[in-house]
């Protein structure tokens, strides 16, 4: 018989976790207590609450050890260490999410509280979705990768209704959902049929039991495909984007700008979590699998943005074809032993994409204070009422389409570094079908600087656009992020030391 | 700038490049202050061509000097004013016989590579008479510009374009290197558009001018392919260094040499006016006419001719001129042509300017025929005693027009009966004409005749059949042209000038506008009614600005044959020149014959033939014609005894110009001239028009249509693709689903199937 | 390498930046002070180059001067290198000279619709590139400074420009862009396989030009070609090269007058420097392959420019076309692989910059006037503007490659070196085909005749003849000036006068410079030459 | 063996549901086909975890009762929100944005 005995406990590693847990109960009492005009209290209080959880993080990285286990074996239990680890790449990860988690809340403000919903309830979801990355950052077990998944999900798709008197919103949530339960049933699926081969749910035992060898090939491939599909739905790859456009056109932009940045940098983590430990021997399965996700997603989400009117609907489909491009680094790992260079590729994306993103995502905001639409021609004439947030979005697109100086760039340098650096075809075609994508792109971007600088303003309202101080806090923390890790792109170079992960390294 | 010579070989030779020097800097002055000066920047221009002159006439005198000078061991080759380089190519030349080594000064411009680019002269005699020739005769011609273009409204403009020709005339003659010769060949032709097309107002000059330039520049694409082929053959631009090789070569890349020389010669063809690129030339007489004096009969025209005379051992190695057996090569062939078929089109030539402009296309192919026959001396000295005469002749066309014939240069309408009027303009036409026919002992004949001679002697015997029947055709079409002008009765412009300025004035804007061809000063002519005087013995000729430069040029051309004159035992100028040939090598071109009357016999009977027969249907057709219809209509029914002879008289010309000359003379000539008109000119604007034409195909099909239309096609493209993924996009969760569980399945059982 | 003064050439490249946060703090009304800062800055900045010039050692022009190396994106290998030898600094110091032209030019031509200080802070940001390009010896330091230019060119187009802006502009970022994605990934293949090449220490691998030029070589002949055809066809559009050309005549069309001349004098540099500088001397044993290929296109555009040219009616879209076939003088030149061809075409490069800019100033001031630039509707020009016609007369003479002129020295040697190029035996990477050159060669300089053509028919056309009836009238005539008296000099018909004061200050030394380079090329030749002969001594060829 | 069995009925199971999503027209049924591919995992986990003879299985099954059990709160809650708001909650007429 069994007789419980608590793990051990690093508080240390966890306080992250712990500062978020209890920061979500903090916002359920406050919301409780403070009358409905000051229900601001509630926003201001999350925020907070990730720059709070954001310290231990801070510290942890400072202390420099490479890595600790947040749950070690105790004297009776055995196998806890490993399952949850804080490792540099879960820190750096980690940050990423607080800190977009922060630009989020600082999004949400006003319009969460001049759309009158229901504020409380929704910075307590927020926390829980921010909670669930930081802990799939962490997660190298498919227990507890499969509880962060859902524990970052289940709070975004009720976000995503969340304007319940909205059709659209109501569509995009049902949407969201249903396909998202969908997905993570399907990977639940793989989960099990590899739990099955390995015997455990730790992913070092599952990489040792998926080596493509044996005679049960045939489920150790099925088993990796499903899995990947559950995390190639949260970064909405092509073929399992379909959920995105409609979704983020009909979510509030906050939540929008949530999902296509943190919640896509979310399903970036299983997917290096799980090609770095669980499946590097299996690459023969990956690497077509994600190659050919990886040439899709860029090129469908580039042919279809070039048709969209609506900018958000744009904006969704850029953000799908820029998975595409961070697709890449990781579809050709292990391969001529770039995986260094991939994983620093795709850190180094997701935290510029996310800057870039984020920002574009708080100007769509500011301007539609105004003008009240989503259609890309409300932003006609932007430059002659509106030049500072003109030069702002002209400075993220141009991120996003890669154009040196800003960060974009040298994110999509680091991704084309890694596909070549694999110098074989996979990694050569791929990089000429990311070079091609990369005009493509650029061609919807433009698209936008030109309605803002080009064109008259379409119903000659140039009244200026009054810009409320959490989005100006936001657009300036996006911007400069933008801009100096465009210049002084060694600045990441902590992420730059990063060449792989712990527990990759198989005997 | 330039370090003196260890061995002095003369001021005047090591500083011959002051010669274009000033008038380039006289150009900048003239653009700068030209119009603040009193007299317009024409002083200027007119003072730089002196002093111009004034070193050239001392470089003359010193090079003279020097070629007589006894030859000391090695003094020759040692002077050389040369600068930062000394390459000693013609010393043993210079030692091994009586050769004397040309005079070169250079400053080391620049070196690009292998490349090494100086500036500087390259003085030897035939440079040395180019640059007397030049020099001289554009102070003569800036001097009669004073008195021409008087009054025109960019006067200053004028004598800066045309100071800038000399320069840059002066500026090749004297090139030590073949980029230095571009850059003044190119100089050339840049002025040659800004004063052909110097009363721009008037689209046709203009055309005339983009015409000119155009058409010469199709020449020049010869000159740049064979400068880079020599350079490619040889490693060089030194004119004297590729002399000296071609002279002595032996390699195995004959084709090479070959190609460099008719690239080259294409250049030459352009911009000497040879068949078949001629017809840029008589419409460059769209210009004022001192232009047309300077620039395309004396000057710049046979800067082509000058191209091959200076880098003569290439063609000559080349195109194996000399070389037992051969009776025909590309120069002689195309001198020939242009012999023939511009003189035949002189004779249909209304427009006495245009007459003179084939008489000089027709001249430019003798000299390029005695090139081509190894008459390299006679040719050399053609360009020299022609420049004058044909000088002269320009200057008598614009004198009469300017004096005589209000401004029209049409012989037949305007002129006639002019040779009491204006005795001057009279005697200097004749006296130009005969040197011109090649009349004994002018200096045409001098010239000319060596060039028969040596075609004859050299074994080139069709061309000395063409050289003497070019001669014949000459007298007759001068002579046809002479009596048009001078004889006869005066008709149109002409009559008003002979018959009292009064009438002419009465009746001036009526003429000034049918007759507009020389149209300078529609606006202007007003203002100076009255010229300058006159010299005193010719009161009713040009003023004294045009007269005496005539005079001058008159003398010329009888006295300058006698620097050359074989028929005398004169040899001087030979004697002066030879040396330039790439001198001392293995080049072998023949002596000039010793002349003989007998020889010339032949030649000079055919002249007078010419001469005579010309006359007689010049006197048939122009002459008593005229006056039997005036008589006619004039004379009341009383001298009806007379008709009849004035009709039989009539009759004859009818006989004479119906039969005789309108269907043996006219149809060929005139089929001549349609064949030019229509074909070659047709050929050339076609070209202009075709390449217009093909431009505006390219640019509509492919550059707009294929080129650009499968870019902007590609981004059509790529939207298409992107509309036709849209649909994909249902928005129903359940086909979403399908595509979501679909796509795994799909690539599960794929990689399933791989992977087993 | 010379390691002195290492601060100039950050200061010459980034003092313009500072001119633009100084920019952002003067308020959008106050134009006279914004004009005036960005004038002073890129006054500053130019006697910083001119500093540069003095400076600079011309002795020792072969090698790297005023060199500095630093650490910049080290997990990438990315170092911030910049130096200048002789190849650079004509081009480097151009920028300068031409930024500031422009700016006084636009003193008082901001062109529609207007916002003078976001027109002024482009120029600076244009001009940080554009001497940041030159003098970047860093492959991503360069990448990233060729880049920055596009967006501020594509605003000036699109925002400045005329009718058909928005298709220009965007034609021309996205070829640009383009090309410069395939470039990057060529960059990055390059940079992998020289570190992972036999005997290479991988840690020693790094983006510096130093580094390429040690191990580009060693590259295996096919894997080479591949890598060059990426640059290819990023430097290609940028020059631009038949056939990605088509963006050109668009966007030179639509730019407002100081975008084309920018665009002219600089931009298209930008490509023609990275062949020299980046594709040729890094991977010779690829070079000797495209070589005749580039030489192919190169006359194909030389030929085509020109056809392009008899074809427009607008003289602005004609100037256009008439840099493709400029351009394609000095793609031919580089192909050759020569020390001529190359030095020629270097100052093909130079010479075009000053003489096509001139010409769309020119354009420029005629369209202001005329307000239109079809052909069939200018003419006689140089009745009403006597000067105006005189400067378009001489930069149509110095295009057309009139000798004493720069464009000569641009066009002639590379005849010259095409019709000898890279050959013989015992070459480390083998010869071109003399054949095929010397054929490239006849019709390159049927090239010349076509130029001719077009300036010569355009000049006359627009120049020449009387003042149409639509424009008569309007303004200064100096036809009638002595016979009319003044009476119909009227106030309202100001419209159409000569050149102003501004368009002296900015046009006078550009055509100073086109005489004196013409007059003394060796003022170029001389700097460039040994810098020329270290990358073409790698081929062994003349 | 008898645990095969169980993987089988687990792939049934599977397939029955997957089927369910693609073909339902219902939210509801969606929603209930959905929780069929859950109890098809459990099953899988637990007959794997009889074979491995280790605890994992049943852990990540009880992990799986739980989150599914919230998830179909999220999710009928969704569904009743659609109702109310358009009366109908047929995933056709979830289409207004496409493309």
């Amino acid at each position: 018989m069994f007789s419980f005995a608590s793990p051990v406990v690093d508080f240390h590693a966890l306080a992250p976790e712990l500062v978020l847990a209890v920061g979500i109960c903090l916002v359920i009492l406050v919301d409780l207590f403070v009358p409905d005009h000051r229900r601001w209290v509630t926003g201001t209080l999350s925020g907070f609450v990730m720059l709070a959880a954001l310290l231990p993080v801070v510290t942890l990285s400072v202390l420099g050890d490479d890595v600790r286990s947040a749950l070690m074996d105790g004297e009776l239990n055995q196998g806890i260490t490993g399952r949850y680890v804080v490792d540099n790449f879960a820190l750096v990860m980690k940050a990423l999410f607080l800190l977009s988690g922060y630009v989020v809340v600082l999004l949400s403000a006003n319009s969460i509280e001049e759309g009158g919903y229901n504020q409380g309830e929704f910075y307590t979801l927020l926390l829980s979705s921010v909670l669930g990355m930081v802990m799939i950052a962490s997660s190298r077990d498919l227990v507890s990768l499969f509880v962060a998944l859902e524990f970052l999900s289940i709070p975004a798709y009720m976000m995503a209704a969340w304007k319940k008197r909205d059709r659209k919103s109501n569509e995009a949530g049902v949407k969201y959902y249903l396909l998202g339960v969908f997905a993570s049933a399907v990977m639940l699926y793989g989960m099990s049929l590899l739990y099955g081969l390995a015997g455990s749910t730790l992913l070092t035992d599952i990489a040792a039991a998926v080596q493509l060898d044996g005679d049960k090939v045939g489920v150790q491939v099925l088993g990796i495909v499903f899995v990947i599909i559950g995390f190639a739905f949260k970064i909405s790859a092509v073929p399992f984007h379909t959920w995105a456009p409609d979704t983020y056109e009909g979510a509030p932009t906050p939540v929008t700008a949530f999902l296509s940045v943190a919640s896509k940098a979310a399903g970036f983590v299983g997917l290096i979590v799980l090609v770095f430990i669980a499946f590097p021997l299996a690459q023969d399965v990956y690497r077509p699998f994600m190659w050919v996700m990886a040439a899709l997603t860029m090129t469908v989400g580039n042919l279809v943005a070039l048709k969209q009117k609506n900018i958000v609907r744009m904006l969704a489909y850029s953000s799908i074809s820029q998975g595409g491009f961070i697709l890449m680094p990781l579809a050709v790992a292990f391969t001529n032993g770039n995986q260094g260079a991939s994983l620093r590729a795709v850190m180094v994306y997701l935290i510029i994409y996310a800057a870039t993103n984020l920002g574009a995502f708080a100007v769509i905001i500011a301007v539609s204070r105004k003008t009240n639409s989503g259609e890309i021609s409300s932003f006609g004439g932007l430059f002659s009422y509106a030049p500072g947030l003109t030069v702002l979005m002209t400075i993220f697109l141009a991120s996003l389409a890669g154009i040196p100086p800003l960060g974009g760039w040298y994110a999509k340098f680091g991704a084309f570094k890694a596909a070549v650096d694999a110098a074989g075809g996979w990694g050569y075609s791929i990089a000429v079908i990311g070079a091609v994508n990369a005009v493509i792109a650029t061609a919807y971007y433009i698209t936008v600087m030109r309605e803002m600088w080009m064109k008259p303003v379409p119903d000659g309202d140039t009244t200026p656009i009054k810009v409320p101080a959490s989005l100006q806090a936001a657009l300036a923390i996006c911007g400069v992020l933008t801009l100096v890790l465009g210049v002084l792109p060694g600045l990441i170079a902590k992420v730059g030391d990063i060449t792989d992960l712990t527990g990759a390294l198989l005997p | 700038m330039f370090a003196e010579s260890t061995e002095a070989a003369g001021w005047f030779l090591e500083n011959a490049w002051l010669i274009p020097l000033i008038p380039a800097v006289a150009f900048f002055l003239i653009l700068g202050f030209g119009k603040r000066m009193p007299r317009g920047g024409s002083e200027i221009g007119i003072a730089s061509m002196l002093a111009s002159l004034v070193i050239a006439a001392g470089t003359a005198y010193q090079w003279v000097q020097r070629v007589d000078a006894p030859v000391a061991e090695g003094e020759h080759a040692l002077a050389r004013g040369s600068f930062g380089f000394a390459r000693t190519f013609s010393e043993e030349a210079a030692e091994a016989g009586h050769e004397v080594a040309p005079v070169i000064s250079t400053l080391d411009w620049f070196d690009i590579g292998r490349l090494h680019v100086s500036i500087g002269s390259h003085i030897d005699g035939l440079a040395v008479t180019l640059l007397l020739l030049v020099a001289f005769i554009s102070t003569l011609v800036q001097i009669y510009s004073t008195e021409y273009v008087r009054g025109d409204r960019r006067y200053t403009h004028f004598f800066a374009s045309i100071t800038l020709f000399s320069a840059g005339m002066l500026t090749m003659v004297l090139a030590p290197n073949m980029l230095q010769f571009i850059l003044g060949w190119e100089i050339m032709g840049l002025c040659s558009f800004l004063l052909i097309g110097h009363w721009w107002e008037e689209t046709a000059n203009s055309k005339a001018a983009l015409k000119a330039f155009f058409t010469v520049r199709v020449g020049d694409m010869g000159l740049l392919v064979g400068t880079a082929a020599l350079f490619a053959l040889f490693g060089t631009m030194e004119i004297g260094e590729i002399n000296e090789q071609a002279a002595n070569f032996a390699g195995d890349n004959k084709g090479m040499l070959l190609f460099a020389a008719i690239a080259l010669f294409i250049a030459c063809i352009g911009k000497s006016g040879q068949f078949p690129l001629h017809t840029w030339l008589p419409d460059a007489m769209a210009g004022p006419t001192p232009v047309s004096s300077l620039l395309h009969s004396s000057t710049m025209v046979v800067a082509g001719v000058f191209l091959v005379a200076r880098l003569y051992p290439v063609f000559h190695v080349g195109l194996d001129i000399n070389v037992a057996g051969q009776s025909f090569n590309l120069i002689a062939v195309i001198g020939g042509i242009t012999v023939l078929i511009a003189a035949g089109l002189a004779f249909v030539q209304d427009d006495i300017k245009k007459v003179l402009a084939y008489s000089t296309v027709s001249q430019l192919g003798y000299m390029m025929l005695g090139l081509g026959v190894g008459a390299w001396t006679g040719a050399v000295f053609h360009i020299f005693t022609h420049a004058f005469f044909k000088c002269a002749l320009f200057l008598c066309a614009g004198s009469i027009a300017h004096t005589g014939s209000h401004h029209s240069f049409d012989m037949k309408k305007d002129m006639g009966g002019l040779r009491k009027k204006m005795p001057v303009t009279f005697v200097v036409w004749i006296v130009s004409t005969m040197a011109l026919m090649g009349v004994p002992f002018f200096s045409g004949f001098f010239s000319k005749d060596e060039i028969i001679d040596s075609a004859k002697h050299n074994h080139y015997t069709v061309f000395y059949f063409v050289a003497i029947i070019g001669a014949a055709m000459t007298a007759a079409y001068m002579t046809r042209a002479t009596y048009l002008t001078f004889f006869g009765k005066a008709r149109g412009g002409a009559a008003h000038f002979v018959h009292g300025h009064d009438d002419a004035h009465d009746t001036h804007d009526a003429h000034a506008d049918a007759h507009g061809h020389d149209a300078h000063g529609h606006d202007d002519h007003h203002a100076p009614a009255h010229h300058s005087a006159p010299l005193p013995f010719a009161k009713t000729d040009s003023s004294w600005q045009i007269t005496v430069p005539l005079i001058i040029l008159g003398v010329l051309a009888i006295f300058s044959g006698y620097l050359n004159a074989p028929a005398l035992g004169i040899h001087w100028f030979e004697h002066m020149t030879e040396s330039s040939i790439g001198a001392g090598s293995a080049m072998s071109v023949p002596p000039p014959p010793e002349f003989s009357w007998a020889a010339a016999a032949p030649g000079l009977l055919l002249v007078l033939a010419g001469f005579v027969v010309s006359l007689l249907i010049s006197k048939a057709v122009f002459g008593e014609k005229k006056t039997a219809l005036q008589g006619l209509t004039q004379r009341n029914s009383l001298l009806g005894a007379g008709h009849k002879f004035l009709v039989n008289k009539y009759y004859l010309d009818a006989l004479y110009e119906n039969v005789i000359v309108k269907a043996v003379a006219y149809p060929i000539a005139r089929a001549a001239y349609w064949t030019n008109q229509h074909v070659l000119d047709g050929i050339v604007n076609a070209v202009g028009i075709g390449g217009k034409r093909t431009g505006e195909l390219v640019y509509k099909y492919v550059d707009q249509g294929l080129v650009d239309g499968a870019v902007n096609g590609s981004g059509a493209t790529a939207r298409g693709a992107g509309g036709a993924l849209q649909p994909v996009q249902s928005g129903k969760v359940n086909l979403y689903g399908a595509l979501l569980f679909g796509a795994a399945a799909v690539g599960a059982l794929v990689l399933v199937l791989v992977n087993s | 390498m010379i390691q002195e003064q290492q601060w100039l050439l950050s200061l010459g490249t980034f003092l313009p930046l500072v001119g633009v946060l100084v920019m952002l703090f003067i308020p959008k009304k106050d134009e006279v002070a914004a004009k005036g800062v960005a004038l002073v800055t890129a006054i500053a900045t130019l006697a910083v180059g001119i500093y540069t010039l003095v400076q600079f050692d011309y002795d020792q022009s072969e090698k790297l001067q005023f060199f500095t190396t630093n650490k910049w994106i080290t997990p990438i290998k990315a170092t911030y290198t910049v130096g200048l030898d002789g190849i650079s600094l004509p081009l480097y110091i151009l920028s300068m000279v031409i930024t500031v032209l422009v700016m006084v030019y636009s003193w008082n031509h901001v062109p529609e619709p207007g916002n003078t200080k976001a027109f002024f802070i482009l120029m600076l940001v244009l001009q940080t590139g554009m001497a940041g390009t030159f003098v970047a010896q860093d492959l991503i330091l360069f990448f990233v400074f060729f880049e920055v230019v596009l967006l501020p060119m594509y605003f000036m187009i699109g925002v400045w420009g005329g009718e058909n802006r928005q298709y220009a502009s965007l034609k021309f970022f996205l070829y640009t862009m383009f090309g410069s994605a395939l470039m990057l990934v060529s960059f990055i293949a390059l940079f992998v396989v020289t570190k992972n090449a036999p005997g290479v220490n991988p840690d020693d691998a790094n983006f510096s030009f130093q580094w390429f030029d040690e191990h580009g070589r060693d590259i295996a002949r096919d894997t080479a070609i591949w890598i060059f055809a990426g640059m290819f066809i990023g430097f290609a559009v940028k020059v631009p090269m038949f056939p990605f050309h088509t963006w050109l005549p668009d966007a030179h069309t639509q730019a407002p007058t100081q975008g084309s001349v920018i665009l002219a004098a600089i931009l298209l540099k930008l490509g023609t420097y990275g062949f020299v500088r980046i594709a040729i001397p890094f991977l010779p044993q690829a070079a000797v392959k495209w070589a005749p290929i580039i030489g192919v296109l190169a006359v194909i555009g030389i030929i085509y420019g020109a056809l392009g040219c008899l074809a427009q009616t607008d003289m602005k879209r004609l100037i256009a076309f008439s840099s493709v076939a400029h351009m394609g003088f000095v793609m031919l030149g580089i192909s050759t692989l020569t020390d001529l061809g190359i030095s020629a075409a270097l100052f093909g490069m130079v010479a075009h910059g000053l003489i096509t800019g001139m010409l769309f100033f020119v354009a420029g001031s005629v369209k202001e006037r005329y307000h239109t630039l079809e052909i069939k509707r200018l003419s006689g020009m140089l009745l009403q503007m006597p000067k105006m016609g005189w400067i378009l007369g001489f930069c149509a003479m110095a295009s057309l490659g009139l000798p004493g002129l720069a464009g000569f020295w641009g066009e002639f040697p590379a005849i010259l070196a095409s019709w000898d190029p890279l050959s013989g035996e015992g070459l480390p990477y083998g010869g071109l085909s003399v054949g095929l050159y010397q054929g490239l060669t006849i019709v390159a300089a049927l090239g010349t005749v076509l130029a001719a053509g077009y300036l010569l028919w355009l000049y006359q056309r627009t120049a020449f003849g009387e003042v149409s009836a639509e424009f008569a009238g309007t303004g200064h005539d100096a036809h009638g000036h002595d016979s009319h008296g003044h009476d119909a000099h009227g106030d309202d018909h100001s419209d159409i006068h000569d050149v102003n004061t501004f368009e002296w200050i900015a046009w006078t030394p550009l055509l100073i410079a086109i005489v004196v380079f013409g007059v003394v090329p060796s003022l170029m030749f001389d700097v460039m030459d040994p810098a020329v002969s270290l990358i073409t001594d790698r081929f062994g060829g003349k | 063996m008898l645990v095969n069995n169980f993987l089988i009925l687990g792939a049934v199971l599977f397939s029955i549901g997957v089927y369910g999503v693609i073909a339902r027209k219902n939210a509801v049924l969606v929603l209930m086909s959905i929780e069929l591919i859950l109890n098809s995992v459990n099953i899988n986990l637990l007959a794997f975890d009889r074979i491995n003879g280790t605890q994992d299985g049943a852990v990540f099954a009880l992990y799986i009762i739980a989150i599914a059990a919230a998830e179909v709160g999220v999710g009928l809650a969704m569904v009743l929100l659609i109702f109310r708001n358009r009366k109908t909650i047929a995933l056709d007429d979830l289409s207004e944005m496409k493309g």
